[in-house]
């Protein structure tokens, strides 16, 4: 009995303050936007150049102009502002965003983080993953414990390139949450019905509970 | 003022172009590219570019279609994921590819376009971006030294232009396309709207001419979507 | 949204203001300054001031009322010969003075507002500017590293702003407002007029909210002009 | 027979091309404007935010928002177009003026430029002077020929702290017009009246002619 998806997009919303400004990765974290608690009010950044970005339009609303930085068409809201990308990323690396929000294909117990490349395999790019994890205040990913093969992802050292050193603050993955500090991991809570034993098994890393 | 409206795309790029040279296209994906210019490049068979743009189009639209005539030598770009002759070609090795961060390609332009030759920043610290750069502290954390981009053309689309060159984008059509128009030693523009001097609020544009020596009314705009996604 | 609007420029200010901070203030001359905010920082009393600013006000405006009450101990600008008192606790070396190049100064904002520690300019290279900093050649060209300016806090006048804190300025009045904003770990704006989220238009927002915290409608402004000068 | 103020002004008018951005420095070159040669049309940029700087305006169009770099109410004109100071440098520093006109206290043959500190008087800052002259494609000087005190403004090597080192392209004097080019200073004309003996009378620094 592990977290759902659903279950960790809602643990990750908990994460999220009223005022914040978020930038949400693709994949599952573009979900966690469906699961903002009640009373509680964020922008969202997207880094091709847009802050108070909207869901996704209604068909008739498609606009050419108007994509978040999956390249998926999205819509504009009363709070919505549109800038250039040196401006974007000034947001970010400049340490105004509050919150990142992105998955892995590893992470180390001394917080690195390895998103961006598979050694071998075709390389796509970076994107803007490194300026996010160098520059947001807070840096969450949210991704699952293990990867198909039932390998671990949170890993004592990262086995692939990195996309930034000590860089992740809390883990959220679909059997509980970790944090990051001062080089070392700690399992901050167990997903229900995971048992402390069942993540030892399932971990390479090492983590302090 | 001197003339710096054109008629028509190759026109523009007239006695612009060599083999060899590098370039700049603005654009995210699909959005705010300058797709006129970018047919008059496949058109003119200029080879051996290297091209500055944040992504390469996707394969038949875009700077795909530069891939596929392979007038392009070098990519510059944070990521390229959207294109099956781009990864055919760099399989090859018939295609050279830079990877920069997002943060960093856009500082490096902009840092180009203001006379910045490098800048520090930390994004990348600790990464194969890394690596051969200079690293040093500032307030105990890590940074790494980058250096400004420039390109021999820069082309770009924009929204509004007027006849000075002075440009307006639209949402998030603007993206790269302002902070290359800085860059460019000599900059080219495409616009859907091609207004009088003086139609344009001076508090809200976002190109001043003063970096934009050509300016051309688009013939058409495909304006393609990359990734349609609705809430149905 | 969290609340950023405040009542009154004290209010604005509260729990913000010690003795011996760093402050940046916008504004060219007279034009563009938060006067609002100056005048409850004159009431406040905190004193050791470093103030960032372009210039010192005139005696009796501006930031001079600072400088009359005695609460600035070192301004960093790149003109200050408005001012007869400043030149008065200058010679008297009751006021420390850091000149830099105007375009220095804006840029050492920018890049403190974007994460950049430091970048290298050719702008003062072979004059007093450069004593102390390092040299490099790009290009073949001689350049000196500059390092980035952060604020304490930092006072921003706009002409509209709304209640999640973007920004929009007019005419001449925008200068070093915008890249100050960026640069304050704590952004204060006071505006002339302040509206309602999506009363602006999201193309032409000069200021993100994400850069201001705090914000205010001005009490009343006065808008002193420097020097009238007229064509008759 | 010297140039006058307004000789000086026209002869500095003719180094203006068609399409030219150029920035006009506080006091003489700022006249300059006043003499742009019939079928040119120059931009004036001024370097607190403004391209297509306008003329001063009548009494009831004074607007506090709307100063030049010396702090003077101007007007707007068409072509104008408003941006903030780090932009404004952007397009000085990074080579985008065509042209800087400004005063000078004194210029070295090496093209060294002094014009913004006396030492022991009191200093009032060099403002864009120095960016002025270090990004713009072309700087002229326009400066009377000697001091009040009959001293020599054209020296050998400047004795008063630079503003740049080998940056001056050219200088118009009531005297005549000089270039520096590769660390020598050529007499490019001599004012109408004016001998190479009487120039070389009233100069410290070496030129060749």
């Amino acid at each position: 009995m592990a977290w759902s998806r659903e279950d960790m997009c809602r643990r990750a919303a908990m994460e999220l303050q009223n005022g914040y400004y978020v930038n949400l990765g693709i994949g599952m974290p573009t979900l966690v936007a469906n699961y903002v608690p009640k009373g509680i009010s964020v922008i969202l950044q997207s880094e091709n150049g847009m802050l108070g970005m909207g869901p996704f339009p209604s068909p008739n609303e498609v606009d050419p102009d108007l994509i978040n930085a999956g390249k998926q068409t999205i819509s504009e809201l009363p709070e919505s502002v549109y800038f250039d990308s040196a401006m974007s990323f000034a947001m970010i690396r400049g340490n105004h965003m509050d919150l990142s929000i992105l998955g892995a294909l590893q992470v180390a117990e001394n917080g690195d983080l390895a998103n961006w490349m598979i050694p071998g395999k075709m390389v796509k790019g970076m994107g803007g993953a490194m300026d996010l994890v160098a520059g947001a205040k807070k840096v969450i990913v949210l991704m699952d414990h293990n990867a198909k093969d039932g390998s671990s992802k949170l890993v004592k050292s990262c086995s692939l390139p990195l996309t930034g050193a000590g860089v992740v603050d809390l883990i959220i993955t679909d059997l509980g949450v970790f944090s990051c500090k001062s080089g070392n991991m700690y399992l901050e809570e167990c997903a229900e019905g995971v048992s402390i034993s069942e993540i030892k098994v399932r971990t390479e890393a090492n983590f302090i509970y | 003022m001197s003339q710096k409206v054109y008629q028509g795309p190759g026109q523009a790029l007239s006695k612009l172009l060599y083999d060899g040279m590098t370039i700049m296209a603005g654009g995210f994906g699909l959005c705010g590219i300058p797709e006129n210019l970018i047919a008059a490049l496949k058109e003119s068979n200029v080879k051996n570019l290297t091209v500055i743009s944040n992504n390469c189009g996707v394969d038949d639209f875009g700077l795909g279609l530069l891939l596929q005539s392979r007038q392009i030598k070098k990519m510059i770009s944070s990521y390229v994921g959207e294109n099956k002759a781009f990864e055919r070609q760099f399989l090859n090795n018939e295609l050279e590819l830079e990877f920069n961060p997002q943060g960093t390609l856009a500082e490096r332009c902009r840092a180009g376009g203001a006379g910045i030759p490098a800048f520090f920043t930390k994004t990348g610290v600790g990464t194969l971006i890394s690596e051969g750069k200079e690293v040093r502290e500032f307030d105990g954390e890590k940074h790494i030294l980058e250096t400004a981009l420039t390109a021999d053309l820069a082309i770009i689309k924009a929204w509004k232009g007027d006849k000075d060159g002075n440009l307006v984008y639209r949402k998030t059509a603007r993206n790269f396309n302002p902070i290359m128009a800085m860059a460019g030693k000599v900059t080219v523009a495409e616009v859907e709207h091609l207004v009088d001097v003086g139609d344009l609020d001076p508090d809200n544009i976002h190109t001043p001419g003063v970096f934009v020596q050509r300016v051309i009314q688009g013939e058409k705009f495909e304006r393609r979507i990359e990734r349609v996604t609705t809430n149905e």
